[in-house]
């Protein structure tokens, strides 16, 4: 049992987990946080192919590839959720 | 020997994380849990950040460490006093048990 | 004998997992952010285990830190807007379409297929296999700096650096493209306790960020970690109300998001020539100018995600909460 | 010091530099971003003459090369691509000029330009990449500044369908990613270079399998297609014409590169991709039979003509697949030409009208002729009517497929034409007014850029038949289906 096999599979779960929220979610700002759930696990997968048995340095690409996804997906959050408050604030303007 | 006063130091500062979270999951409402977890946590990571300091063996990580310390207690004191003003605020009931 | 650190590996992957589920399976939507950022807080700690320290550092900062800060804005937004800001725990507050039982069985399945595909296809993969480690050994000493990772962010790789730098660009746009006449949710009152710890946190925050930027050229570190540091800068400022975006700042803020972008593309136009091609900065210079880059891209990324934060563009008092200034 | 710009560089710099100055000023957005594009549209045909006279070219960022760089390269498909977006883009820009003036405009048109150019500068870049995570920073590039298109109006139809269209797009990006990392773990490289020459593996056929779902998500192939018609219907008529004429075509392109550079496994998986094709053509030409209002008409249009070009992927199967790889790119030019052609006359209808319901159409005292033939005009190259670029690609699909022995795709084409034809007729018949004229018509008043642009695009998609040879022998310079003589 090495890390890379344990957090492999970790990432494999994070995000078929987060594939289902994104799926089945009811909520808005539920389905952000499960799209979010699937991109760490997405960066998992990354980690892992970067590891190398310890003496040896990990390999930097992936981990510069997993930093510009990081980045990416905030940007991507934060539009989704600017979205999301508008709407409500319109649909809230409606009810009233 | 230091290492044992370092080890024995870490350990009992994992104690007062435990009973820290057993506090947070047993007590009756928000204040309680909140006073669990910040006088344990409070002298947990103390105690741990102390023994990991002594394993250091170097003045400048332990200077961090101690660094690190002081930001987190003075973070998750002020933490804790937004948690019990909000919740006071939002009447958040005592429970009398 | 099996190493004791694999039983914390084990312990650390099922918590992991054991939050995601949590993340979508508890009721409060609160709730549910709040276990998002122990999640993603674990995740970088998985991270330092598979020794990726600067994967750790941007995760724990921008994607759990920053986000979660985002997330907790747009809870706040949702119930004051739902009129639910008073009850104690606001459930779902943005319903969508309920979504039929079959149908989520259906992706239910579906996505469990995927995992076992998942599973298998990464157990058949090589491990620890080929990478690109060999390359960045043979390239680092002409990179002009020490460190793998920024070596890789600011000169092999430039150009997705840039452009996930225009991504954030696009993304503050959007947001103030998005984000109109809306009325504000008050923000909560803090008390004195908190401007205390403000006071004291602001400058160790821009010592932090400014050493997390310093420090990128030779150990973990680096713009967007440094960056989203000095975003709690602005955070902070914006929740203390010690500063208030006004429309006679639009113009710096724009400056300001640009700043970085603008500065990044055109170094990396401008050192073309000479038998050089865009991106190949000349060695004897290529420190100085990473660090440059690296220096206004932080400036831009920090302002760029508190802006992203506080939301819509600075408007005049008057059309505030208008509907007509579309 | 003498500084070199290189086109292909230039290509993706110039909209980049473009859109932030239009950011910074506002005032002046709408010059800025035509005169980006006309000089967007010069690197091009710069670049177009150097593959002409070089065939494909390959730029090393950074002096690095792949695999531990980044490779730009430009082939004669990906011009083709470039030319299309410049082209299409450059007119659309000319109407959104015209469309966007009013007052009531003015805060879309100061943030319609940065966006746009934004857009373009994700578009050039996919177009131009060889390296698919550079590609994923790429297609969430065009995703942010599409989604900002998609809700310029703000109204909430909009924001709905501009969240649905959120999800979708970072869902199928994040798809992508996962895929990548999967092929990191197999070959340990990510350039298209390395592709070619992996053996195949479960890994990378889990890489293929997650990258191809996420860009037919992101295309819009049916039954994935479900965000497009409200998205694209409620947009302003500018960001409608932009999203569906050139938008859902990255993700189109990088399907087709993916599939040259890591060849499908098996023909199974090639006939169901026909399949979802084929679902696409019916299931959409059934809903765009009902559609109640003329946006969404075209939008569910848009949903047919994908699966279309997937259908012209699938049919030949394992054998020469080159040929429909050629059928599918001239349907996706074509589609890209008179899609936004009718997407902006389908605006100005609704302008001049105040509405774009269809059953209504002939009951308006307006009547906005140039807009009614641009539209018909567009059609005419949509439904596959010689000799527009639509019937060169039906036909070259067909001919294929003849060949081939694979009688059940023509059957699915032709459905689809005659589909195509029952529901645009739905529309000319409101454009001709039979005999339901209630009200004295009003001529529509003199030419306008909104005019000028569709119809010039309309015109394009016609004239363009023409020039398939030429437009073919382009595309296939430097082997992009990779396929050597």
């Amino acid at each position: 049992m090495t890390p890379d096999l344990i957090y492999g599979f970790t990432g494999v779960a994070v995000f078929a987990i987060g594939l289902v929220g994104a799926l089945c979610a009811q909520d808005r700002l539920r389905r952000v946080l499960a799209l979010k759930l699937c991109s760490v696990g997405a960066g998992f997968m990354l980690v892992v192919g970067a590891w190398r048995e310890p003496p040896a340095a990990p390999d930097p690409v992936p981990h510069a590839l997993v930093i510009t996804g990081i980045v990416v997906m905030v940007s991507a959050t934060a539009v989704a959720l600017a979205l999301i408050r508008r709407l409500q604030s319109l649909e809230a303007e409606d009810d009233r | 020997m230091l290492e044992l006063v370092a080890a024995s130091l870490i350990g009992l500062g994992a104690v007062f994380f435990i009973a820290g979270t057993v506090g947070l999951l047993r007590f009756p409402d928000i204040f309680c849990r909140l006073h669990a977890l910040t006088k344990a946590d409070g002298l947990g990571l103390a105690l741990v950040a102390l023994g990991v300091a002594l394993l250091s063996g170097s003045m400048g990580d332990a200077f961090r460490i101690g660094l690190i310390w002081f930001f987190v207690a003075v973070a998750s004191a002020t933490c804790s006093h937004l948690i019990a003003r909000y919740a006071r605020a939002s009447g958040e009931a005592v429970s009398d048990d | 004998m099996t190493d004791p650190l694999v039983i914390f590996d084990l312990l650390l992957a099922a918590s992991v997992v054991a939050l995601a589920v949590a993340v979508l399976g508890v009721r409060d939507l609160f709730a549910a952010i709040v276990l998002f950022v122990i999640f993603g807080l674990l995740s970088a700690l998985s991270w330092v285990r598979l020794s990726a320290p600067d994967v750790a550092l941007a995760e724990a900062a921008i994607g759990t830190g920053v986000t979660g800060a985002l997330l907790l804005k747009t809870l706040h937004h949702l119930r004051f807007v739902s009129g639910t800001l008073d009850q104690q725990a606001a459930l779902s507050v943005t319903p969508l379409l309920p979504v039929p039982g079959a149908v989520i069985w259906a992706n239910a399945a579906f996505c469990g297929l995927i995992t076992l595909g998942l599973a298998a296809a990464f157990l058949g993969a090589p491990q620890a296999g080929p990478g690109f480690d060999p390359l960045v050994a043979d390239a680092m000493p002409q990179s002009g700096v020490e460190h793998p990772v920024t070596g890789v962010l600011l000169n092999f790789r430039a150009y997705d650096t840039l452009m996930e730098v225009v991504v954030l660009l696009a993304a503050v746009i959007a947001v103030w493209q998005i984000e109109r006449g809306m009325s504000d949710a008050p923000a909560p009152v803090m008390g004195e306790v908190w401007q205390g710890f403000a006071r004291l946190a602001l400058p160790a925050i821009v010592v932090v960020g400014t050493y997390l930027l310093w420090v990128g050229a030779e150990a973990p570190g680096g713009a967007f970690q440094g960056g989203a540091v000095l975003a709690a800068v602005g955070l902070l400022l914006l929740l203390t109300r010690a500063y208030v975006p006004r429309p006679a700042h639009r113009g710096i803020a724009r400056g300001a998001f640009v700043l970085g972008t603008g500065a990044f593309a055109a170094v990396a136009l401008l050192v073309a020539g000479g038998g050089r091609v865009a991106f190949e900065y000349p060695p004897e210079h290529a420190k100085s100018l990473i660090l440059l880059i690296e220096g206004l891209v932080t400036i831009s990324i920090a302002i760029t995600l508190a802006a992203l934060f506080h939301g819509r563009e600075p408007v005049a008092l008057s059309t505030q909460g208008g509907r007509n200034d579309t | 010091m003498t500084v070199e710009f290189d086109p292909m560089t230039l290509a993706i710099f110039m909209p980049l530099l473009g859109a932030i100055a239009a950011f910074l000023l506002p005032r002046v957005a709408a010059f800025i971003g035509l005169v980006t594009l006309v000089l967007t549209a010069a690197v091009v045909v710069l670049l177009a003459r150097e593959v002409l006279s070089e065939g494909a070219i390959i730029l090393p960022l950074g002096g690095w090369g792949a695999p531990l760089g980044i490779d730009l390269r430009a082939d004669g498909l990906s011009v083709a691509m470039l030319a299309l977006t410049c082209i299409v883009g450059f007119l659309v820009s000319l109407a959104a000029l015209d469309s966007l003036k009013g007052d009531a405009q003015a805060r879309q048109r100061q943030y319609f330009w940065p966006l746009w150019l934004l857009l373009l500068t994700g578009m050039n870049g996919v177009y131009l990449s060889t390296d698919i995570f550079n590609l994923y920073v790429m297609i969430e590039i065009i995703a942010l500044a599409a989604v900002g298109l998609t809700v310029l109006s703000g109204s909430k139809a909009a924001l709905r369908a501009g969240l649905e269209y959120m999800y979708a797009s970072i869902l199928g990006a994040l798809l992508f990613l996962m895929g990548v990392g999967f092929i990191y773990l197999q070959l340990g490289r990510l350039d298209f270079a390395g592709l070619i020459n992996a053996d195949s593996s479960l890994a990378l056929s889990a890489a293929l399998a997650l990258m191809i779902i996420g860009m037919f998500l992101k295309t819009a192939l049916f039954p994935l297609h479900f965000w497009l018609p409200a998205a694209h219907a409620n947009a302003t008529a500018p960001a409608s014409a932009l999203l569906s004429g050139l938008v859902v075509k990255a993700a189109l392109y990088i399907f087709l590169r993916l599939t040259t550079y890591m060849p499908l496994p098996d023909e199974i998986l090639v006939t169901l991709i026909g399949i979802l094709g084929a679902g696409a053509v019916v299931w959409g030409g059934i809903q765009a039979l009902r559609a109640e209002r003329l946006k969404m008409l075209v939008a569910w249009s848009t949903v047919v003509q994908i699966g279309l070009i997937f259908v012209a992927f699938a049919r030949a199967g394992q054998v020469g697949l080159a040929e429909s790889w050629k059928a599918a790119a001239l349907l996706i030019l074509a589609h890209g030409v008179a899609k936004a052609a009718m997407f902006l006359s389908a605006g100005r209808i609704k302008d001049e009208i105040g509405h774009d319901l269809i059953r209504d159409l002939d009951r308006s005292s307006v009547r906005p002729t140039l807009a009614q033939f641009t539209f018909a005009l567009a059609a005419i190259s949509l439904i596959g009517l010689p000799p527009s670029l639509g019937f060169i690609g039906k036909w070259s699909l067909m001919e294929g497929a003849m060949a081939a022995g694979y009688w059940h795709w023509i059957a699915v084409t032709m459905a689809g034409t005659l589909m195509s034809i029952a529901y645009f007729s739905r529309v000319f018949a409101g454009f001709l007014r039979f005999d339901r004229v209630r009200t004295p018509v009003t001529e529509h008043q003199g030419w306008a850029y909104a005019d000028a642009a569709p119809l010039t695009l309309a015109a394009g998609a016609i004239a363009l038949g023409f020039f398939a040879a030429p437009i073919l022998s382009f595309i296939e310079i430097g082997y992009p289906f990779g396929v050597a003589p």
